[in-house]
C-alpha cells in the first residue's frame, strides 16, 4: 500500500515539476470545445443540441492525449524495468500510476464540464447530469486507456496506435455518458445510464489494472 | 446624482449581480496583482540577503 | 545498508546462493550462447566478458528475469527465479539511465526507494550523492548534469538500499578515473560484507579476485 | 545609426534600468489612481441611467478598457521580444516576460465582465460572436506564451522561444480576428447582434477614457514591479544585485 | 535542393519502417469523425448540418496527433544536432521534414474525406468543396504546426503544451476551410474562403519553414 | 575519403586553421571555464581532459557551434565560425547515438549522407561497416543491436564522409578493446593525411603525440 500511495506522489511530482502539465490537459480540453462552434457555426439552437456529444469527445481525446506518457517515459529512460524488478507488487504501482492519471487528467476535466457547459446554454440540471456522467466516466478513461497505454509501449508508431486500439473501446462509455444527458433532456431519466456507467467503471477498476501489468511484463522482455 | 440611497446605489437598479461581479472582480484581481509581484520581488530579496549572510559567515570562520 | 543482514539463512546448506545451469538465448537466427552456467556464493562475483554483441548484456537480463530464456535454470536460495526473494535481494543497473531528467539527484533517489518499498531518509540519500562525488548538484535537475553525473545518480542507488546480489552492465561507462576507483571500492566493501556480484565491462575492472565468464 | 540604437540599449542594462524602474513605479501608481478615482466617480455618479440597458450598462466602465489593455498588451509584449530577439538585449526578454500575466489577466477580465454583462442583455453568458471569440483566442495565445516560458528552464532559450511564438502570434492576430468577424457575418443573421452601446453620452466617454488611462498606468506599474523581481531572479549572482539589495 | 529531397525520402522511408505509423493517422481521422454521431445521435439532418465542422475538426486534431514526432525523434537521438552541423542549410532540411509531415498525416486525410462526407450524405459538389478545402488546409496546419513543435522540443510537457500553442494558430484554416462548404451549401460560393486559405497558405509557406528554424536552433542550444 | 583532398589552400599562410581564444562558459550559476584557448594545425590533436562535469561536453558543444560562448573567439582558417565553411569541413559525434533505431545500419549510413548533401554509394558504406566489425548487421534494425554496435554504426561516417576536423566526445565508451584499438587507428591513418581531431576520453587514448587540455 506504501508503494501505491508512492508511486501517486511520485508521478504527482513529476507533473508538478513540468508546471505547464497540469494545466495543459485542461485547456486542451477547452480549446477542442470551442472549436466545435468555430467549425460548425454560432448558431446557438444547433450548438445547444450538440453540446454533450461534443463535451463527452473533447473529454475522451483530451484523457487519450495524456495516455502516451503514462507509461513511455519510464520505459525509455529504464524507470519501468526497475519497477517491475522492485519488491512491491508491480500491479500495486501500476494501478498508483493511473490513479494519478485520473487525477491529473481526468479530475480536471470534470471540475470544468460546467463552465463549459455554460457556453453552449446548458441549464443547471443539465449540468449536473453531464458532471456526474463525467466523473463516472473519465476513471473508466483511464483504466481503459491505460490497458492500451501498455500495449503499445516500445512499439513503433505508439501514440497513433494507441489511439486506434483505444478509441473503440471508449465507444461504450460516450454512449452511455452522452446518452445520460440526452435522456436527461429528453425527460427519460438518466438513472439507467448512470448506473450501467457505474457497473462499467467496478468491472474495469477490477481487470484493468491486472491486463495492465500482464501488457508490461511483455513490452519488457 | 442619480441615487436617493445607498441601498438603490447597491441594488443597481436590479442589476447588482453583474455589475457588482464586474467591478468586484475587477477590484480584486487588480489588487491582488501587485501584490503578488511584490511578494515575488520581496521573496527574491530574502533569499539575496540569505546567501549575503551565509557568504559572510563563511568569510568569518575562515578568518578565524 | 550492507549485505550482511540480509544474508540470514542460507549457510549450512549444500546449495550456493546463485546457480545458473544449462542457459541459452538465441536473439533472430543468431544463437548468442549455449549452456551456460555458473554459481555464486556470498563474498564471490563474476566478470561476463565477451566483445561488442557477444550476449553480455542478454546474459544479463535473462538473469535478472527481463527476458525469458531459450533453456536452462536460475536458482537463487535453491528456488527458481524470478521469485519474489531474489527481486529484494537484486540491484539491476543496466545501459539506461533510469532516472528521472525532470527530477533533482535527491528526488530521484527518495522516490526510487518508496516504489522499492524500503525507507529512506533524506540524510542517508544527501550522504550516497555526497560520497558520489556529487555535492552542490543535489537540487539540479538531473537533465542539466553531465554524462558522468548522471551515471554517478544511478550508482548511488547502490548505497541507499541493501540488497544481496548486484548486477551491473557497464558500471563504468562514463565515470572518470576517480569514479571508477570509488565504484570498485564500493564493490570490494559489498563482497567483503557478504555480497555477491555480476559485472561486465570493457576495462579492466579495479575489483580483485572474481570469477570469469567469456562469452 | 544602427550602431547608436545598439549603443542605446546596452545602455539599459539590466543593472540601469532596475533602480529606474524603481524610481517611475510610484508615480505610475498616483497616476493609476488619480484616474481610478476620477473614472469610478464619473461611472457611477455622473453617468446618466441608460435609456434601454438601465444600470447594467455601468459594466462598459471597465469591460472596454480591459478589453482595450489585453489587447495592447499584446502587441507590446511582441514589440519588445521581437526587440530582444533582433538586438540580444536582456531587459527585452525580461520586459515580454513581465507584460504576460498582466496581458492574460486582462483578457480575463474582459471576459468575465462581457459574460456578466451578456446575461442580462442578451440572457446568455456566451455567444460565439466574432468579438468575443477573437478575445477568447487571445486569452489562449497569452496562456500559451506563458505556458512555454514556465516550461522552458534556461531563461535566455525561455526568451528566445517566447519570442518566436509571440512575434508568430502577432502575425496571426489580424488573421485571426478578420476570420472570424467574416466566419460571423457571412452567416445567416441567427445570433444576436451586439449592438452598439445608443449613442454615448459625453460623460460616459470621458468615464471610459479615464478609467481606460486608469488601467493604462496600472498595467505599466505593476509590470515593471514584476520586471524588478525578474531581474534580481535572473541577475542574481552578479556583482551589482549583490550591492543593489542592501 | 538534393539534400531537400533527402529530408523527405528519409522520413517517408522512417515512416514505412513503421508500417502501422501511417495508416493509423488516417484512422484517428475515420474513428474521430464516426464517434459524432454516437455522441450526439443519429439525426440525418443535423448530422448533414455540422458534417463540415466535424470533419475540419478530425482532421485538424489528426495532424495535431503526428506533430510531436515530427521533430522529437530526431532530437532524442541527436540526430538534429547532426543536421545543425550538416554543410546543407537547416532550413531546407526543416522544409523537407514539414512537407514529408504532409505527405504522412495531411494528403491521406484530404484522399479520405471525400468517402466520410458520403457518411454524413454530403452530395457530390459540396464533397468537391471539403475536399479542395482540405487540399489547401491541411498543409497550411502543417506548416503552423510544425513551428509549435520546433518550440516545445524537449521542453517539459511537449505533447499537450504542443496543443495548446498551436490549436488557436490553427482557427483561422478551420473557419475558412469549414466555411468553404457551408458556404457553398447556402449558395454563396465557396471561392472567397478559398482563395484566403490559399493566401494563407502561401504566408505560411513562406514564414513557417523560417520560424521554425530558428526555433530549432534555439532548442539545441 | 582522406583529409588530404579538403586541405587546399591553408598553407603558407600565418594563421592555424583552428585558432580558440579566451573561450568562457557558464551552465546556471556556474563557471565551468574561462580563457580557454588553444590552436590545431594539420595532423595535430588535442585531448580535452576533466573529471565528470568538468565541462568537456560544454566546450565540444560551443567549438561546434551547437550553444553559444559567454566570451571568447573560434576562428577556423582564420574565419570566425559557425561558417558554412566550417561545417563542410567538421564531423562532430556527441554522447548521443544519433543513429534511427528502426532504420539498418547501411540505410543509416546512407540517409546521413545524404542529408549532408554529400554522395555516398553502397559499396564505400557497406566496407566501412564492415571494417568496423558489423559485417552480417548490416540489415538488422539498428534497435536490436549491442550498445556497442550501435556505437560503431555511429562512427562509420567518419569513413564515409571526407573531414578536416573530427570532434568526438567520448567515442572510445561502450566499445570492446578491438574497436578501441580500431579507432585510434582510424583516427592516426586521419592524422596522417592532415586531419585534425578534438577527443575527450577518461581511458588513456590509443593515439600518439597530441596535445593536452585539462578542464
Ligand atoms: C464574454 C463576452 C465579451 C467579450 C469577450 C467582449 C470583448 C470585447 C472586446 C475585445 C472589445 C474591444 C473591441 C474593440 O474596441 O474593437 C469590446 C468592446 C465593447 N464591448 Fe464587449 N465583450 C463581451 C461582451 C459584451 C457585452 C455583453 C456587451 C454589451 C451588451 C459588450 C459591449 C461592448 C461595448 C459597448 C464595447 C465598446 C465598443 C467599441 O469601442 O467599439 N460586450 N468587448
Ligand atoms: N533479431 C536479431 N537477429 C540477429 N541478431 C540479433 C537480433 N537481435 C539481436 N541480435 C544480436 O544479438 C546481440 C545482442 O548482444 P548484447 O546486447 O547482449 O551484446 P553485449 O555483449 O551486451 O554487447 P556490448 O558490449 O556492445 O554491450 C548482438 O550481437 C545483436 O547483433
Ligand atoms: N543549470 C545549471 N546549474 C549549475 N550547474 C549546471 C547547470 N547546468 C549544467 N551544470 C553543470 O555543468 C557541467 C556540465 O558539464 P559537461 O556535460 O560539459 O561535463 P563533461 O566534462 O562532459 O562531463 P562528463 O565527463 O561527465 O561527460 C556539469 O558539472 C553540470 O553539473
Ligand atoms: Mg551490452
Ligand atoms: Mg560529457
Amino acid at each position: 500500500m506504501n508503494a501505491f500511495l508512492a508511486t501517486v506522489r511520485r508521478d504527482l511530482l513529476l507533473a508538478l515539476r513540468r508546471k505547464s502539465e497540469v494545466l495543459t490537459a485542461v485547456f486542451f480540453f477547452v480549446i477542442v470545445t470551442s472549436l466545435f462552434p468555430l467549425g460548425i457555426g454560432p448558431e446557438p439552437v444547433l450548438l445547444k443540441k450538440i453540446a454533450p456529444g461534443i463535451l463527452w469527445v473533447a473529454a475522451l481525446l483530451a484523457t487519450l492525449l495524456g495516455l502516451p506518457r503514462l507509461f513511455s517515459a519510464d520505459h525509455v529512460d529504464g524507470t519501468l524495468e526497475q519497477m517491475a524488478l522492485s519488491p512491491s507488487p508491480l500491479g500495486l504501482l501500476v494501478a498508483g500510476k493511473i490513479l494519478a492519471h485520473w487525477l491529473l487528467c481526468g479530475l480536471p476535466l470534470v471540475l470544468l464540464a460546467p463552465v463549459l457547459g455554460l457556453q453552449f446554454d446548458l441549464d443547471a440540471s443539465t449540468l449536473g447530469i453531464l458532471t456526474l456522467a463525467l466523473l463516472l466516466g473519465t476513471p473508466l478513461l483511464s483504466l481503459i486507456g491505460a490497458i492500451g497505454a501498455a500495449l503499445t509501449l516500445g512499439v513503433r508508431g505508439g501514440g497513433v496506435l494507441l489511439a486506434l486500439l483505444v478509441l473503440p473501446l471508449y465507444i461504450p462509455a460516450l454512449i452511455f455518458g452522452a446518452g445520460a444527458v440526452e435522456a436527461h433532456s429528453a425527460g427519460l431519466g438518466a438513472g439507467g445510464h448512470l448506473s450501467l456507467l457505474a457497473a462499467m467503471l467496478a468491472l474495469a477498476g477490477f481487470f484493468a489494472p491486472w491486463a495492465t501489468t500482464a501488457a508490461l511484463r511483455v513490452a519488457l522482455e | 446624482m442619480q441615487w436617493n440611497s445607498v441601498g438603490e446605489f447597491f441594488a443597481m437598479g436590479g442589476y447588482a449581480l453583474y455589475v457588482w461581479g464586474s467591478f468586484g472582480a475587477c477590484a480584486l484581481l487588480m489588487i491582488a496583482e501587485p501584490f503578488l509581484a511584490r511578494r515575488r520581488l520581496s521573496d527574491v530579496r530574502k533569499s539575496l540577503a540569505r546567501e549575503r549572510l551565509a557568504d559572510e559567515l563563511e568569510l568569518q570562520q575562515k578568518n578565524s | 545498508m550492507t549485505a550482511r543482514k540480509l544474508l540470514r539463512a542460507g549457510f549450512g546448506h549444500n546449495w550456493t546462493m546463485l546457480n545458473v545451469s544449462g542457459l541459452a538465448c538465441s536473439r533472430g537466427e543468431r544463437r548468442l550462447f549455449t549452456d551456460v552456467g555458473f554459481s555464486l556464493d556470498p563474498g564471490e562475483w563474476l566478470h561476463v566478458q565477451g566483445e561488442n554483441g557477444a550476449g553480455k548484456t542478454s546474459l544479463m537480463r535473462l538473469l535478472v528475469g527481463l527476458s525469458p530464456a531459450d533453456a536452462g535454470e536460475i536458482r537463487w536460495r535453491d528456488e527458481p527465479t524470478p521469485s519474489a526473494e531474489f527481486r529484494r535481494d537484486l540491484i539491476y543497473l543496466g545501459h539506461h539511465a533510469a532516472v528521472k531528467e525532470d527530477l533533482t539527484p535527491l528526488e530521484n533517489l527518495l522516490l526510487a526507494a518508496a516504489l522499492d518499498g524500503v525507507g529512506l531518509d533524506e540524510g542517508t540519500a544527501l550522504a550516497a550523492l555526497v560520497r558520489l562525488g556529487l555535492r552542490g548538484r543535489e537540487d539540479l535537475p538531473v537533465r542539466v548534469l553531465s554524462a558522468g553525473q548522471k551515471r554517478r545518480v544511478l550508482l548511488a542507488r547502490l548505497l541507499t538500499r541493501p540488497a544481496l546480489i548486484w548486477v551491473l552492465d557497464e558500471a563504468f561507462n562514463a565515470l572518470d578515473v576517480a569514479a571508477v576507483r570509488q565504484l570498485g571500492d564500493l564493490i570490494a566493501e559489498h563482497l567483503a560484507a557478504g555480497g555477491m556480484a555480476v559485472l561486465t565491462s570493457h576495462q579492466p575492472l579495479p575489483v580483485p579476485g572474481g570469477k570469469t565468464l567469456v562469452l | 545609426m544602427r550602431q547608436s540604437i545598439i549603443q542605446w540599449f546596452r545602455f539599459a542594462s539590466p543593472q540601469s534600468f532596475y533602480p529606474l524602474a524603481g524610481r517611475m513605479i510610484p508615480w505610475f501608481w498616483a497616476a493609476a489612481i488619480i484616474f481610478g478615482i476620477g473614472g469610478l466617480w464619473i461611472s457611477f455618479f455622473v453617468a446618466p441611467t441608460d435609456a434601454q440597458q438601465g444600470e447594467g450598462y455601468r459594466i462598459i466602465f471597465v469591460h472596454v478598457p480591459a478589453s482595450w489593455m489585453s489587447m495592447f498588451i499584446y502587441l507590446v509584449m511582441a514589440f519588445w521580444a521581437g526587440l530582444g530577439l533582433a538586438l540580444n538585449t536582456r531587459v527585452s526578454g525580461m520586459m515580454a516576460q513581465a507584460l504576460a500575466p498582466t496581458g492574460a489577466l486582462m483578457a480575463a477580465l474582459s471576459l468575465w465582465t462581457g459574460a456578466l454583462w451578456g446575461k442580462p442583455m442578451w440572457g446568455a453568458w456566451w455567444v460565439w460572436d466574432a468579438r468575443l471569440t477573437s478575445e477568447l483566442i487571445l486569452f489562449f495565445l497569452y496562456l500559451g506564451f506563458m505556458a512555454l516560458q514556465a516550461a522552458i528552464d534556461d531563461p535566455r532559450r525561455a526568451d528566445k522561444a517566447g519570442a518566436i511564438l509571440a512575434l508568430v502570434g502577432v502575425v496571426n492576430i489580424p488573421i485571426i480576428y478578420f476570420s472570424v468577424k467574416w466566419w460571423n457575418t457571412l452567416h445567416q443573421g441567427s445570433t444576436i447582434n451586439l449592438n452598439k452601446a445608443p449613442s454615448m453620452a459625453q460623460t460616459m466617454l470621458w468615464g471610459m477614457l479615464l478609467m481606460a488611462l486608469a488601467f493604462w498606468m496600472y498595467s505599466i506599474a505593476v509590470a515593471l514591479m514584476r520586471v524588478r523581481a525578474i531581474i534580481l531572479e535572473r541577475e542574481r549572482h552578479t556583482e551589482w544585485v549583490k550591492h543593489a539589495v542592501e
